[in-house]
């Protein structure tokens, strides 16, 4: 269990704790969704690095080759990739449509236009 | 933009080999990388480039609203069709083996057919949001 | 072996991106990086052997995400008006969160450990029996449409849900009485 | 029909007549106090035709549905709750004619609402009465609270508003803060919350956790107005007079004590009671809330204010009388609840005569009324003097076992509080009476005249029945044998 | 036969439905279809029930093929009576929808609405009766996604910045839930949530556990409102369109809290969870919050439907508590819970949906006076709001009975102190509305009395009746959520 064996997770831990601050410190709504990308995609890592062996392949069966990587984190982060375009499309077209009902996406001048209306 | 002919051009020799690409991608998936999402991406690029060059209002006429919304249900009725299918030939939700006398020759089938489902409903909403998005802003008048 | 290096290397570059992301407040530079952290994330899991997933992501991450964002920056603008604001407390969050996943992940096996649970338990199966029980070579296709098909089926949705969500939310009503199936 | 068949009836009568009146509506008003008398008269003998069975120890039950495992929502009758029953609905009849002429007399706006309230009210009564288990009583109990916030809140004031939120606050928050925990941790000490002769705690609680349990019980029926939590039942003074007649005479406080001596008698047991002893902290509070109260009503110079804090130390009878844990002081409790309903009442429709005839509201406008309204005062002297104890009135048959039974248990305190209580309920009672007749009305005082006669006629009838307990005490002293004696 | 397929169809039929509308494109048709689909998903999930409970649970391998390898779908009867639940709200939802959806959300998005609502319950479904850990967060994918859009499509312009807030903090809690799903998935090498259970003592080293269910825990948190997490719910609840709003409240949260159930007993057991790991008490500790907090939110709302979210939140904490109990009778507490408040929350949003399309609005000040316009809707809407209190004749009443008796029997009396001084919160804010609908005078111009159209008044007093059936008769849903809570504490072993 040496340190150096688990440099993968530190890479998704990194990659993680930047999207969850972005996400929570910042303001606009699109750098929210970018944010919410770059958490996402620390996932990503999380599943694939493990499922990498040194010396193995791509997991496409054939002549000449005994050790592959994992496959079924690939699967499984082949959806996770798709759910969070998903995701990033609906937030999207949901900012564009605050954007058109407040005239901005900052989510100070969203709280302050809510707090006016009450 | 619209204007450039070196681009239209480009555009007109590139956009049959995108979905020549796309039809390999789709197909190639049992024996390399690739499959039904990969290719209804690049599918669904393929349009939006001609749509880039060209105008929306071109894609629209190319590809209408209306058949990609008919897209968008139809992959997710396809592949939830052949689960049902395996339920109707006797097997479990979304059992490939009995699509076909032979098991393994099922499985081929069944993999095709939901490879496909996916790749129809993942163009289909490619271009439906690239459609409403560059709609946007623009002339009601042309909107779905 | 050469390949752990360079993986620990995109690794670097990657968050490197993220922190040059979470600096930069003009929004199209924003999507620009957010583009290269997609690019250097499908060449890493490209060198991670996840070849279908690396192709993924650049079509997906560099290609569709970067429309959409283009798409969008040019409905609502592209400035962040405001710099950060106390960033204390998402950071004291972020920065727990971040530790409880380095507590947790030592409890896991090293990298490429060929005896870890993963390697030994259920892939076996698909590698060892796979094409033969589905007649695909590409295990990630096998996997994908027939061992899990129903999550596919499953992920087709979410993409369908997608899909007329944004139809939903920015189809336009129809003016005056305008007849006809679009 | 079958005697349980009576039950359940007895139960959906006042229900059903609750919703008879709702669909008459304010434009059919005759139909809907129609309704309203003919099934208080309806429920009246059905509450009689059970009498005989249940006095030679039928129990007829009904169960209803599983309300959870194990707890069905279940009526069972037997005599403490018949005597509830009877008492209830036979003022249901007189208070229906006295509420048909105060509320017409003066011009209440709302009556529909009052009527139906008012059934739904002693259906819910009669639902505790007939409850075979804790749970289901709780469920009536509450049901009682819910439908008579509307009474209390008759008006709409913002008095009213505020009274009903003291009186809804302090009613939901004792019950469900005391009264349901109770419940419980008996449903988990026993594993059942039926209601069984010689209670169904016995050998299974020690003497810590029942003085716990029983306070948790005794504050928990907020309902019997024990002090701290009495403040509700003032408060509720903000309504119209027939409503404070159903509070403190037919059917609220009643319930309140009812639960109390139901509780003590087949919850505990009074057999398991005694023998666990430390009764001593209940006693002290139901005597300090029986002078306390009798002190306060001393000094109220408003009439209604004066006869909500005398209902507050007359329930502390009840409660001290329970707290000692004897058959005879059970059956000066069982006895008590039957004669304050009837003394009080009276003195209730005696204050809404007043104040419909007269417009008065304060002990010191009485002077000289008893010339203009003679029956009214008559009946309210016979209440009175009931209150006080005295012969030939109900309220000494109860008082005298109460005595009896403290003396039996040498318990001197109660004794003195007794003693004490007698003498400040003389000291507020006579003086009003005094003033009625023997003081000169003030100058420019009109004088008035007799109230309405189906008001006259229900005091009349109520202080009759004062005087007839006492002459006929058997059935009473019979029902409340057979709760005491197990 | 056909039978044998119900655990999948249940998913599918809902599934189907949603692009079948797409392509008819009508909502009339729409409306049918969806109806249709529900009430098929009700009679599937009922057979389920009944079967389960006579024979067992029942595992489906989808695909044929065997679980692990494949994704099992597994009913038991905890799954069986959530997925009745849901289905069941979202019958009631999609009847109540035909007039009001109508209403608010109109035109040609409306056939749109009727398939969104189906991929929610298909989501929401398929949450309950998959045995498989990464297909649970597909599904929850499904319903989040869904449930973003149909917010949003609330009238009011803070519909939208809800939605968004909505899917920020959904998505933060689905990835929690996937990180968690993939330290489990690391250290043992299966999805399958049977296999997990076998497999995860055996795992070498307890921090990937640990670590795994703290991430678990905050992700499904996240979506079903525990306190602190709770920032979407009101907003969203408020604001959203009165059918979707009477829908999630009775089904999102409450299958969020069915699936940390499932993964806290079924996977990691009762034992693990109190004697390893510190979760269950923070849990507690959570819950007592959320009682206590959210429900004096609740108090100070001046728009009815917010406060009936932030009632939610303090809702949630009592089925939470009974979680955090561990024991059976606990979970079964809370599982009851989730049933009576599911009904009850549900039809209270409908009725507050029935006055806001007469009088125009929720707020307070619209609300006036409201006992004399639509004196049925007002009057079902006090009995809703007595069993939020708990006042026995009513489905609130159970669950606190039951749930006061469990943590009474677990040792633990403070906690049912906890949810009867809480309840007391539950009084005041329902006699904000009591009073106010009664005792102020209705608003220069408000309209004149009448009742909302017979679908929205007939559903909602349809399900205000079952929450008094429920009440009276209660024994049926404990007897039914104590069958769950054995199921999740000792079934997938």
């Amino acid at each position: 269990m040496s340190v150096a064996g688990h440099f993968g997770y530190w890479a998704t831990v990194f990659l993680m704790m930047a999207g969850l601050f972005i996400v929570i410190s910042r303001g606009n709504l699109v750098k929210k969704l970018v944010g919410l990308s770059i958490f996402q995609s620390s996932v990503y890592l999380l599943y694939i690095v493990p499922g990498k062996l040194v010396g193995g392949t791509v997991p496409i069966v054939g002549e000449g080759f005994t050790v592959y990587s994992n496959p079924l984190p690939h699967v499984l982060i082949l959806t996770a990739i798709v759910v969070g375009v998903a995701t990033l499309a609906l937030g999207l077209a949901i900012v564009v449509r605050i954007r058109e009902a407040y005239g901005t996406i900052e989510e100070d001048d969203l709280l302050a236009a809510d707090a006016r209306a009450d | 933009m619209r204007t450039d002919v070196i681009l239209r051009v480009v555009a007109k020799l590139l956009i049959p080999f995108a979905l020549m690409f796309a039809l390999y991608v789709q197909f190639h998936g049992d024996f390399g990388p690739g499959g039904g999402f990969q290719a209804g991406v690049i599918v669904a690029a393929a349009v939006i480039f001609y749509g880039v060059i060209y105008g929306l209002p071109a894609a629209r006429r190319a590809v209408p609203d209306r058949a990609v919304e008919l897209m968008v249900a139809a992959g997710v009725l396809l592949y939830a069709g052949v689960g049902v299918a395996g339920i109707l030939l006797g097997g479990n939700y979304l059992d490939y083996f009995v699509l076909a006398s032979d098991p393994v020759h099922g499985q081929h089938r069944g993999i095709f057919w939901v490879e496909a489902g996916v790749a129809i409903t993942v163009s289909g909403v490619m271009l439906k949001v690239f459609y409403l998005f560059a709609g946007r802003g623009r002339d009601p008048e042309d909107e779905a | 072996m050469i390949e752990t290096p360079g993986i620990a290397a995109l690794f670097v570059m990657l968050a490197a991106v993220a922190v040059a992301v979470a600096r930069q407040r003009n929004l199209f530079g924003v999507v620009v990086l957010t583009g290269t952290y997609s690019f250097l994330m499908a060449t890493a899991l490209a060198a991670l052997d996840a070849a279908d997933v690396a192709m993924t992501e650049a079509a997906v991450g560099a290609g569709i995400s970067t429309v959409l964002f283009l798409g969008a920056l040019n409905l609502v603008g592209s400035l962040e008006s405001k710099p950060m604001e106390r960033p204390w407390i998402p950071l004291v969050l972020s920065l727990f969160t971040g530790m409880l996943l380095v507590y947790g992940t030592y409890g896991l096996p090293a990298f490429s450990d060929p005896h870890a649970p993963i390697h030994t338990h259920v892939v076996p199966r698909y590698l060892q029996e796979g094409l033969a029980e589905t007649g695909v070579p590409n295990i990630v296709t096998a996997v994908l449409a027939s061992y899990r098909g129903y999550d596919t089926l499953g992920e087709t949705t979410v993409v369908f849900t997608a899909g007329i969500g944004v139809i939903t939310l920015l189809r336009r009503r129809r003016k005056k009485k305008e007849e006809g199936g679009s | 029909m079958s005697d349980a068949a009576f039950a359940l009836a007895a139960v959906a009568v006042p229900f059903a007549g609750a919703a008879l009146v709702a669909l008459a509506g304010e434009r059919r008003r005759d139909l809907r106090e129609a309704a309203t008398f003919a099934s208080a008269v309806m429920l009246f003998f059905l509450v009689v035709a059970l009498g005989p069975q249940v006095l030679s120890g039928g129990r007829p039950a009904v169960p209803l549905f599983d309300m959870v495992p194990g707890v069905a929502l279940a009526l069972q009758v037997e005599p403490l709750g018949w005597l509830f029953a009877a008492v209830a609905s036979s003022l249901w009849v007189v208070s229906s004619a006295y509420s048909i002429g105060y509320m017409r007399a003066n011009g209440e706006g709302r009556q529909t609402r009052f009527y139906a309230c008012f059934a739904g009210a002693i259906g819910a009564a009669i639902g505790i009465a007939f409850s075979a288990n804790l749970v289901t009583l709780f469920f009536f109990y509450e049901l009682l609270t819910l439908v008579t916030y509307p009474l209390v809140t008759h008006h709409g004031t913002d008095e009213a508003r505020r009274a009903g939120r003291v009186y809804l606050g302090i009613l939901l928050a004792t019950s469900i803060l005391f009264l349901l925990p109770a419940i419980v941790v008996t449903w988990i000490l026993t594993g059942t919350t039926d209601f069984r002769p010689g209670g169904i705690l016995g050998g299974r609680i020690d003497a810590a956790t029942a003085g716990v349990l029983l306070a948790l019980f005794m504050f928990g029926i907020g309902k019997a107005a024990l002090m701290p939590f009495h403040r509700w039942l003032p408060a509720a003074m903000v309504a119209p007079t027939p409503v404070s007649a159903l509070l403190h005479a037919v059917a609220v406080v009643k319930a309140g004590v009812f639960c109390v001596i139901k509780v003590i008698v087949y919850v505990f047991g009074i057999d398991t009671l005694a023998s666990l002893g430390g009764s001593a902290p209940f006693t002290a509070i139901a005597a300090f809330t029986l002078v306390a109260a009798s002190v306060v009503a001393l000094r109220a110079d408003n009439l209604k204010r004066r006869l909500a804090y005398s209902t507050v130390s007359q329930l502390a009878y009840v409660s001290l009388a329970c707290s000692l844990f004897t058959p005879a002081a059970i059956m000066g409790a069982t006895l008590h609840l039957v004669a304050h309903a009837f003394g009080k009442i009276t003195l209730f429709f005696a204050a809404g005569s007043i104040y419909t005839a007269a417009h008065k509201t304060e002990v010191s406008q009485l002077d000289g009324i008893g010339r203009a309204m003679p029956w009214t005062m008559a009946a309210f002297g016979v209440g009175a003097l009931s209150m006080i104890g005295l012969p030939p009135m109900a309220g000494f048959v109860s008082k005298w076992y109460i005595l009896s039974g403290a003396m039996a248990a040498r318990d001197w305190v109660v004794v003195a509080a007794l003693a004490a209580s007698t003498l400040l309920n003389a000291a507020y009672f006579l003086p009003i009476v005094y003033r009625a007749f023997f003081v000169a009305p003030a100058p420019g005082d009109s004088g008035g005249h007799e109230a309405p006669a189906p008001m006259v006629l229900a005091q009349v009838a109520t202080a009759g029945a004062c005087v007839a307990i006492f002459l006929f005490p058997g059935l009473a002293i019979a029902f409340a044998k057979a709760v005491a004696g197990g | 036969m056909l039978a044998e397929h119900f655990p999948a169809l249940l998913v599918v039929t809902p599934l189907v439905a949603a692009p079948l509308i797409v392509v008819v494109r009508s909502a009339r048709a729409g409306w049918a279809m969806a109806l249709a689909a529900c009430l098929a998903a009700v009679l599937m999930a009922a057979q389920l029930l009944a079967r389960v409970a006579a024979s067992g649970p029942v595992s489906y391998a989808i695909g044929s093929w065997p679980p692990p390898w494949g994704i099992e779908y597994r009913v038991d009867a905890a799954s069986a009576l959530v997925a009745l639940l849901v289905s069941a709200i979202g019958t009631a939802s999609v009847v109540y929808a035909r007039r009001s959806a109508a209403a608010e959300i109109g035109g040609e998005r409306l056939y749109l609405f009727y398939a969104l609502m189906m991929l929610c319950l298909a989501g929401l479904l398929g949450m309950v009766v998959t045995g498989d850990a990464f297909n649970l967060f597909v599904f929850l994918e499904i319903s989040s996604l869904s449930t973003y859009v149909l917010v949003a499509l609330g009238r009011d312009r803070r519909a939208l910045t809800a939605s968004f807030q909505y899917l920020i903090l959904g998505t933060v809690g689905a990835t929690f839930y996937v990180m968690g799903v993939g330290i489990l998935y690391l250290a043992t090498g299966t999805l399958n949530l049977a296999d997990l259970a076998v497999r995860l003592p055996q795992a070498a080293d307890p921090r990937a556990a640990t670590v795994a269910i703290a991430f678990i825990t905050a992700g499904l948190g996240l979506k079903l409102a525990m306190f602190p997490l709770h920032a979407w719910l009101p907003g969203a609840y408020a604001h959203a369109p009165s059918a979707v709003s009477a829908f999630l409240a009775g089904t999102a949260t409450k299958v969020a809290i069915y699936a940390l159930a499932r993964i806290w007993f079924s996977v990691y057991g009762a034992d693990a969870l109190l004697r390893d790991i510190p979760v269950a008490p923070v849990l507690a500790a959570l819950s007592v919050a959320a009682a206590f907090i959210a429900s004096g939110a609740a108090i100070v709302q001046d728009d009815l439907k917010r406060m009936l979210a932030y009632s939610s939140v303090g809702q949630v904490g009592y089925i939470t508590l009974g979680l955090s109990l561990a024991t059976e009778p606990g979970v079964a507490a809370a599982i009851a819970h989730v049933v009576n408040h599911g009904v009850t929350k549900s039809a209270l949003f409908m009725l507050a949906g029935a006055m806001a399309l007469r009088l125009g609005g929720t707020r307070f000040s619209d609300l006036a006076g409201v006992g004399r316009t639509m004196p049925v809707i007002t009057f079902a809407f006090v009995i809703g709001g007595l069993s939020l209190i708990g006042v026995p004749g009513t489905a609130g009443f159970v669950t606190k009975w039951a749930l006061a008796g469990a943590a009474i029997r677990a040792g633990q009396p403070v906690f049912a102190a906890v949810v009867l001084l809480s309840s007391l919160l539950a009084v005041a804010y329902i006699w904000r509305f009591v009073e106010c609908a009664y005792f102020r005078e209705p608003p220069a111009g408000a309209p004149a009395p009448g009742e909302a159209p017979a679908s929205m008044t007939g559903t909602a007093l349809a399900l205000t009746a079952a929450v008094v059936a429920m009440g009276l008769h209660g024994a049926p849903v404990l007897g039914a959520a104590g069958r769950a809570a054995a199921a999740l504490m000792g079934g997938a072993r």
